[in-house]
């Protein structure tokens, strides 16, 4: 029973979607479960966010090393969510002045905004440009000709690297016009043109595939690990 | 040498990038220096798609972005918004992002409202603003507007708005001009407006990552793409060869200023994508170094490990 | 030595096809109009959702040199007569509820003095209030019963809008059983009266109509304001009397309402009149314009199909032939209106439905087939083996394993991928009482991760092992997400770490810490953009369908491994169309350079046949 | 170790110092705002239900009575007002002083000044893991970590849980609470994903945390159809038509065979075939197969190239931008965009002869 119904739910909710697609009466009930989905993750943001609070209060109880840092979250938890959820210091929308709550939890100038424009954004921005130091790291570290296909990889992004700034114009600009496709900034366009389009093409449909047999595996039941094993 | 270069703390590397984008940044933010720019093809084509147009054209400008991607594709956005309004266009602003509406007002007040005074809301320009639901716009508003916009951001009927009189769909449009940081963005545009009805003409201006994946609809069903920061560069240097009298800073007789090399000097706003190609530019130079040393490390490598 | 008769054969056929006779037809300008086409035929589409029809007609009898196109037009059809005299009503009658308000009851109390003398209305008498009353009472007797029926209409039902005629005549029947002395009561009925005026779809006639009265009115309008305040802030009028609203003197806020409204009025005076004059005249739409193509030509026919209707509405075309010169003919009409008809079945998506059930059918069949124990073969995958691997290393090394299922939700079935890899990893350390740490991005993925982990050290045979607290929820955000698996990598060292999921920009920051931290690390993504960074920065990675391929391989049962073998089907199915694509497509061009018109058109066909139907 | 402690304490101190000096006598990474005073009228028609409340000085205003009084005269019920800061520069503010010295449309905002100051410290401590993990990062870890989880917590709860959960079971509530202008009439329907998301906290309870698994299968059943329909449709079989391309391709100006395009489409056709190839699992990398499928490798290799170098790109750009943040917003070092008086564009005026 315990497993038994959720398989059922399962093939039931896929295949029912699967055939409504076909018909002109009911292609929106995929859109419909889209939204469901929504719904339900957004009711299990309290599993999650419940689950944040247990261990950041456990570690403070049990004053792990770092036990401070688990303050630190939890108070900035608290804070945006209680001045997020009660819409502090935010005013009513212009079209309805006269309802307190009507105005946007986002409007600019308020508390929330504030949390957002200079402590989200910044922090999140922030690790967003990391990259650009481990993309360096990497290109040292990981791009050797150690092979064909090593050198094919380092080649054509060395070519990119090159063709989309100035230097490209400069290495390559002295080329007559009959070797104009050689210019690196038109090798560039080329390379993504024919190439880059070649592999992306194969690497989608081999994709899709993929999803075609692992979502058929888990509606016709041969995968269920996410009901927990294959024993009843 | 060849040790320290093998056991290179990768500390180092970050202090080298670190110092390839901030060293240019003060520099030209000081100065005012850039670098050069010489427009590519596909560029070029995006600014000729523009400038080809009789003055008066209908033009939709889709910002499809967000604050993350800002610093990739403002720049394109408010060249885009200055090239449309110098050449005389109507432009139909719109968002298929939730925070698009605030990427138009932005490049209205900055733009439009600073250097066009004499454009009229509702007759020159129009913010439509954004609706929900990605592609599915797209596809509506392709052959019906009203359908979803039956009024601005303003509240404004869609009757009541004169530039709209003639405009019952994108169809309708002379170009489409779409900025877009990911979905629903120009891929979605392609897909579901320019590929059922080839009549369309598109430019659209992307993010890096986009890029690699528009380049296939290149140039049937996409007749200009401006990639990354480095496609804003080059589309406003076109810009400004096109446009530097009107554009540059005015003297109190409202004549243009130009620098000692007779160069007009042009405002801050509108150089934003050139000035970043300079940091860009030393930051690539800095990754093929980094390439060509860390393969100079592994042949001495292997060749010293077959000595052995 | 096998493949030379094809080659010969395929050079054999396009020889033949160049030397196919050629057809050229001499294009000659008229300056008279052409004669028109004829048997124009309107009939709903089979097979759709309600919103296309088809068109079929004979071609103009003038050389097809002379004929550039062919024009289609659709009426813009109104409703049926009595649904329009209806809406009239409703529309009275709310403007009498608009009307009898004041008289009926007086101003509510509090209503400021210069706003009365703004409707003119005075106090009214008690024999006033009970004219208008009963006068209201009979009107809304008498429409009621027209109104339910319009309730309960087909079109009503079509519109979905019974709701709001439901709720409307609720509201007035109340009101009508209340009497006439609840203010509440009638301003309910109002408002359900108004409602139902609002929810009556409009026709394309009325919609051009009101636009046409906007317009009028708002130029009216703009004419009397700009004179105005561009007197007072110069020509950005219209922003700076937004911005300076406060300096705008109280006696021209006056002056200019009072203008306005003396030209509103007459602009939309002047509009119904000239609307007036237009009514009744047969108006068209242009719905398109093609061109003969070789083949409509030689079949003397040309289809087309009218898209983006309506269902509700019932359409007249007409088809006229215009030439060089642009000169139209006379119209070809169809002889009767039609509306588009809704199908159960979408036929547009039967090839798509075929496709699906040919990959899917292989699928199954292969899952069948593993299930009767027969042995099958599948190659070997690099990154796999080196799963047990890894674990192993993290149980040497008494340090713990990392696993990420992504970043997205559950609703990605790269998620849904990854967490079935996360069952086969799980029970490896189960095996191995290895340490498995599972931070997710969000909070379903967590709930599902803790059931499968669960399972797995249940199949493992040590249930006791399993520990909640290891797998947990961090933040949805993608970089407050990264940044504390980041410094949590960097503290815990895991020996090992697997990335098996949807990934963004994040792969690259996670694979260069786990780099520096020494750990061996397996990644798998569908996601084109991030594979260079795991293939540059990981010991393996599984790139897309690999990837999705990986828990068959894991898991070793014969029935998933089956699935592998049906995905192979597809993959040949590809091939196969795309080579025939390609000959046909070839072919095309060959024809054309060769000039045979007639054999680039039929093959032109075929290859649009496959394209626009097949493969949509 | 402890000589590594002193020279970044040291570092640290003279940092803060200078920053110090540079917020207080340049006035370094200060904000401003522009205040708006927001003014609304009722100006509804008697019986009509719903208050139509419009800006006193708007366009629309001109067409009300109620309009053409003081704002102050309107009776109290019909009129709202309260006031909207807008960001401001600092070039704005001097000017707006310098024209008026009592005009405070334009002021120094304090909370925006905080900050300006809390988002360069928070970019400057994310960036100090680069050298190695220490407190500073940790704290920034630990704050974005708390700071995002609530806030989509917050976006799910105003966005997802009030208009499309709330606004469909109990439409008069939310109209009555936060959404005047909802319209929608209740739709019982969404009562079902309301039960299943109760089924789905039923796991909080000690016992029956099985029933938590009902939703999870819904979940992911629903998933696996929708994907399994849209990935066939939008990538299958559209890469498929795109793919179906003549192998000799005709230049559509001169209608004469194109060489250049045929080879780029032969190339194409032979790239996805072969790397379609290497995703063959039936059958063993070797012989024919074996090297076709290595020819697919290669095509990847290059996709994976070229995406990696358009990639860099992005990221550089979104590291000059924090860069940019820190020395134009915060520190004033630079003034590209020109947005403060002359005096305050760049303290390396010093240098600038050294620049040229």
């Amino acid at each position: 029973m315990k497993r038994t119904i959720p398989l059922l739910i399962t093939a039931i909710g896929g295949f029912v979607l699967i055939i409504a697609f076909f018909s002109s009466y009911t292609q929106s009930w995929g859109e419909v479960a889209a939204i469901w989905f929504d719904i339900l993750a957004a009711i299990a943001f309290i599993l999650g966010g419940g689950n944040l609070m247990k261990i950041h209060l456990k570690k403070i109880s049990d004053r792990k090393a770092g036990w401070a840092y688990s303050g630190v979250t939890l108070i900035a938890f608290l804070t945006t969510l209680i001045i997020g959820l009660g819409k502090i210091g935010v005013n009513p929308s212009e079209q309805f002045p006269d309802y307190a709550w009507s105005g946007s939890y986002r409007e600019v100038g308020g508390p929330f905004w504030w949390l957002y424009e200079f402590a989200f954004k910044p922090l999140t921005a922030t690790m967003f440009a990391m990259l650009a130091f481990y993309v360096a790291s990497a290109a040292f570290r990981a791009f050797r000709a150690k092979n064909i296909e090593a050198i094919l990889l380092l080649g054509t992004a060395f070519i990119i690297l090159l063709g989309r700034t100035y230097a490209g114009v400069w290495v390559t600009g002295w080329l007559p016009e009959w070797l104009e496709g050689l210019k690196l900034e038109n090798l560039t366009v080329t390379i993504m043109k024919v190439f880059n389009t070649a592999g992306n093409r194969a690497i989608m449909i081999g994709i899709a595939l993929g999803i075609v047999s692992t979502s058929l595996k888990v509606l016709l039941g041969v995968d269920r690990s996410y009901l927990g094993g294959g024993e009843e | 040498m060849y040790e320290f270069f093998r056991d290179l703390d990768r500390r180092w590397i970050f202090l080298m990038m670190f110092l390839c984008v901030a060293v240019p940044i003060i520099i030209i933010g000081a100065t005012g220096k850039t670098f050069p720019e010489e427009p590519t093809q596909l560029v070029r084509a995006v600014f000729d798609e523009i400038e080809n147009l009789p003055s008066g054209s209908k033009v939709l400008l889709s910002y499809d972005y967000d604050p993350a991607s800002e610093g990739e594709l403002a720049p394109m956005a408010t060249m885009f918004a200055y090239h449309c309004a110098a050449k005389g266009h109507k432009m139909y602003f719109m968002a298929l992002w939730p925070v698009g509406p605030q990427m138009v007002d932005d490049t209205i007040e900055n733009i439009i409202k600073k250097d066009f005074k004499d454009l009229k809301y509702g007759e020159d320009y129009v913010n439509l603003g954004y609706k929900s639901g990605y592609e599915g716009v797209i596809k509506v508003i392709i052959t019906d507007f009203t359908e979803l916009y039956s009024t601005d951001t303003r509240g404004t009927p869609w009757s009541a708005i004169p530039m709209c009189h003639d405009v019952n769909s994108v169809q309708d449009m002379d170009l489409i001009v779409n900025v877009s940081a990911g979905y629903a963005g120009t891929k979605e545009w392609v897909q579901y407006a320019v590929t059922p009805y080839p009549k369309l003409r598109m430019v659209a201006g992307c993010t890096g990552v986009q890029a690699p994946l528009l380049y296939p609809y290149i140039p049937q069903q996409l007749h200009g793409l401006l990639g990354a920061i480095k496609g804003a560069a080059e589309y406003e240097a076109l810009v400004i060869e096109a446009y530097g009298d009107k554009m540059a800073r005015k003297d109190a007789g409202d004549n243009p200023l130009t620098d000692d090399n007779g160069d007009y000097l042009i405002p801050g706003k509108y150089t934003e994508g050139i000035r970043r190609m300079g940091p860009q530019l030393v930051a690539h130079l800095l990754m093929i170094l980094l390439i060509i040393v860390g393969n100079v490390i592994y042949f001495v490598e292997r060749r010293r490990e077959g000595r052995r | 030595m096998r493949k030379r008769p094809i080659r010969t054969s395929v050079l054999a056929l396009m020889w033949m096809l160049c030397a196919l006779p050629v057809v050229r037809s001499v294009a000659q300008d008229g300056l008279q109009a052409p004669a028109p086409p004829s048997q124009l035929i309107a009939r709903d589409r089979p097979w759709d959702k309600g919103e296309k029809i088809d068109l079929r007609w004979k071609l103009s009898p003038d050389d097809s040199g002379t004929i550039a196109s062919y024009r289609i037009y659709r009426s813009l059809t109104t409703k049926p007569a009595e649904q329009d005299a209806l809406e009239r009503r409703i529309e009275d009658l709310w403007y009498l509820f608009e009307d009898l308000y004041v008289p009926m009851f007086g101003f509510p109390p509090g209503w400021p003095e210069d706003e009365k003398a703004r409707y003119e209305f005075h106090d009214p008498t008690p024999e006033e209030r009970e004219a208008a009353g009963t006068r209201l009472r009979s009107e809304l007797e008498s429409l009621l019963p027209e109104i339910k029926i319009l309730a309960k209409s087909q079109h009503a039902d079509d519109y979905d809008y019974e709701r709001y005629a439901e709720a409307a005549i609720e509201a007035l029947e109340t009101y009508l059983a209340a009497g006439m002395g609840l203010v509440e009561a009638n301003r309910r009925a109002a408002a359900a009266v108004k409602l139902l005026n609002h929810e009556i779809p409009l026709s394309e006639l009325q919609k051009a109509k009101i636009d046409y009265e906007n317009a009028a009115e708002r130029v009216a309008r703009d004419a009397v304001t700009e004179s105005k305040l561009a007197g007072l802030f110069g020509d950005n009028w219209k922003e700076e009397s937004e911005e300076r609203a406060d300096e705008i003197p109280v006696e021209l806020r006056k002056s200019l309402l009072d203008t306005r409204l003396e030209a509103e009025l007459q602009a939309e005076t002047k509009a119904r009149r000239e609307i007036a004059t237009r009514v009744g005249e047969t108006r068209w739409k242009l719905v398109a314009e093609v061109e003969p193509k070789l083949l409509n030509i030689r079949r003397g026919e040309m289809s087309y199909t009218a898209e983006q209707l309506d269902r509700h509405q019932e359409y007249l075309f007409k088809v006229v032939a215009v030439n060089r010169a642009e000169i139209e003919s006379a119209p070809a009409i169809a002889a009767s209106p039609v509306s588009p008809d809704r199908q159960i079945y979408d036929g547009n998506r039967l090839a798509m439905m075929l496709v699906t059930l040919i990959v899917c059918g292989a699928v199954v069949l292969f899952i069948g087939i593993a299930r009767t124990g027969r042995p099958l073969k599948v190659r070997k995958i690099a990154g796999l083996s080196a799963v047990e691997e890894a674990v192993g290393r993290a149980t040497e090394m008494g340090r713990s394993i990392l696993f990420v299922c992504g970043i997205q939700d559950m609703n990605d079935i790269q998620t849904i991928a990854g967490i079935t890899v996360l069952s086969r990893v799980a029970k490896t350390a189960a095996e191995y009482d290895a340490k498995i740490e599972v931070p997710t991005a969000r909070s379903l993925v967590m709930t599902a991760a803790r059931e499968t982990v669960q399972a797995s050290y249940l199949a493992a045979g040590r249930p006791d092992a399993y520990n909640e607290d290891l797998i947990y929820y961090v933040t949805d955000e993608q970089f407050g997400f990264v940044a504390y698996l980041q410094g949590m990598m960097s503290r815990e060292k895991p020996a090992a770490c697997f990335y098996m999921g949807t990934f963004f920009a994040e792969s690259l920051i996670l694979a260069e810490t786990g780099n520096s931290i020494g750990a061996i690390q397996i990644a798998g993504t569908a996601m084109p953009a991030q594979l260079p960074f795991f293939v540059a920065a990981c010991d393996y990675t599984l790139i897309g369908e690999e990837f999705f391929a990986a828990s068959a391989y894991l898991s070793g049962e014969p029935d998933q491994l089956g699935s592998l073998k049906g995905q192979d089907v597809g993959k040949a199915v590809v091939g196969i169309i795309v080579v025939l694509g390609v000959f046909l497509a070839t072919a095309l061009s060959v024809a054309a350079l060769a000039g045979n018109e007639v054999l680039a058109a039929h093959l032109e066909e075929i290859v649009e046949y496959l394209q626009r139907v097949i493969l949509t | 170790m402890k000589k590594e402690t002193v020279i970044w304490t040291v570092v640290m101190l003279v940092g803060a110092l200078v920053l110090v000096l540079n917020g207080a006598l340049r006035g370094a990474g200060s904000a401003y705002v522009k205040a708006v005073p927001m003014q609304f009228v009722n100006v509804a028609e008697p019986g009509e239900v719903n208050a139509d409340w419009i800006r006193y000085n708007s366009d629309r205003a001109f067409d009300e009575k109620l309009c053409t009084q003081p704002f102050e005269d309107i009776p109290e019920d019909l009129r709202e007002s309260w006031v909207r800061y807008e960001q401001a520069e600092l070039g704005e503010y001097l000017a707006s002083r310098a024209a008026d010295p009592n005009d405070d449309n334009y002021r120094f905002s304090l909370s925006q000044t905080l900050g300006i100051w809390v988002a360069a410290l928070f970019t400057l401590f994310i960036f100090s893991f680069l050298y190695k993990d220490n407190p500073f990062y940790k704290i920034a870890e630990s704050s974005v970590v708390g700071v995002s989880a609530a806030y989509w917590m917050v976006i799910g709860f105003w966005d997802v849980i009030v208009p499309n959960l709330l606004g469909k079971v109990a439409p008069a509530m939310v109209r009555a609470w936060s959404i005047p202008g909802l319209e929608d009439p209740p739709n019982y329907w969404y009562l079902v994903p309301l039960i299943l998301g109760l089924m789905l906290l039923w796991r909080l309870s000690p016992k029956g945390s099985w029933i938590g698994r009902w939703p999870l299968a819904f979940v992911i059943g629903t998933t696996a159809g929708i994907r399994l329909i849209g990935f066939i449709q939008a990538d299958f079989l559209s890469q498929i038509r795109n793919t179906v391309i003549p192998l000799i391709a005709i230049d559509s100006a001169t209608g004469s065979f194109a060489f250049w395009d045929s080879l780029k489409n032969l190339i194409i056709v032979i790239g996805v075939l072969s790397a379609l190839t290497y995703f063959f699992f039936s059958v063993e990398h070797k012989g024919v197969v074996g090297k076709t499928a290595r020819l697919g490798i290669w095509f990847l290799m290059i996709t994976f190239g070229a995406a990696f170098g358009y990639t860099v790109m992005g990221r550089i750009a979104l590291f000059a931008i924090r860069l940019e943040f820190l020395f134009d917003d915060w520190l004033w070092l630079i003034d590209p965009l020109g947005r403060r008086a002359a005096e305050y564009a760049s303290l390396l005026w010093p240098a600038m002869p050294l620049l040229g």
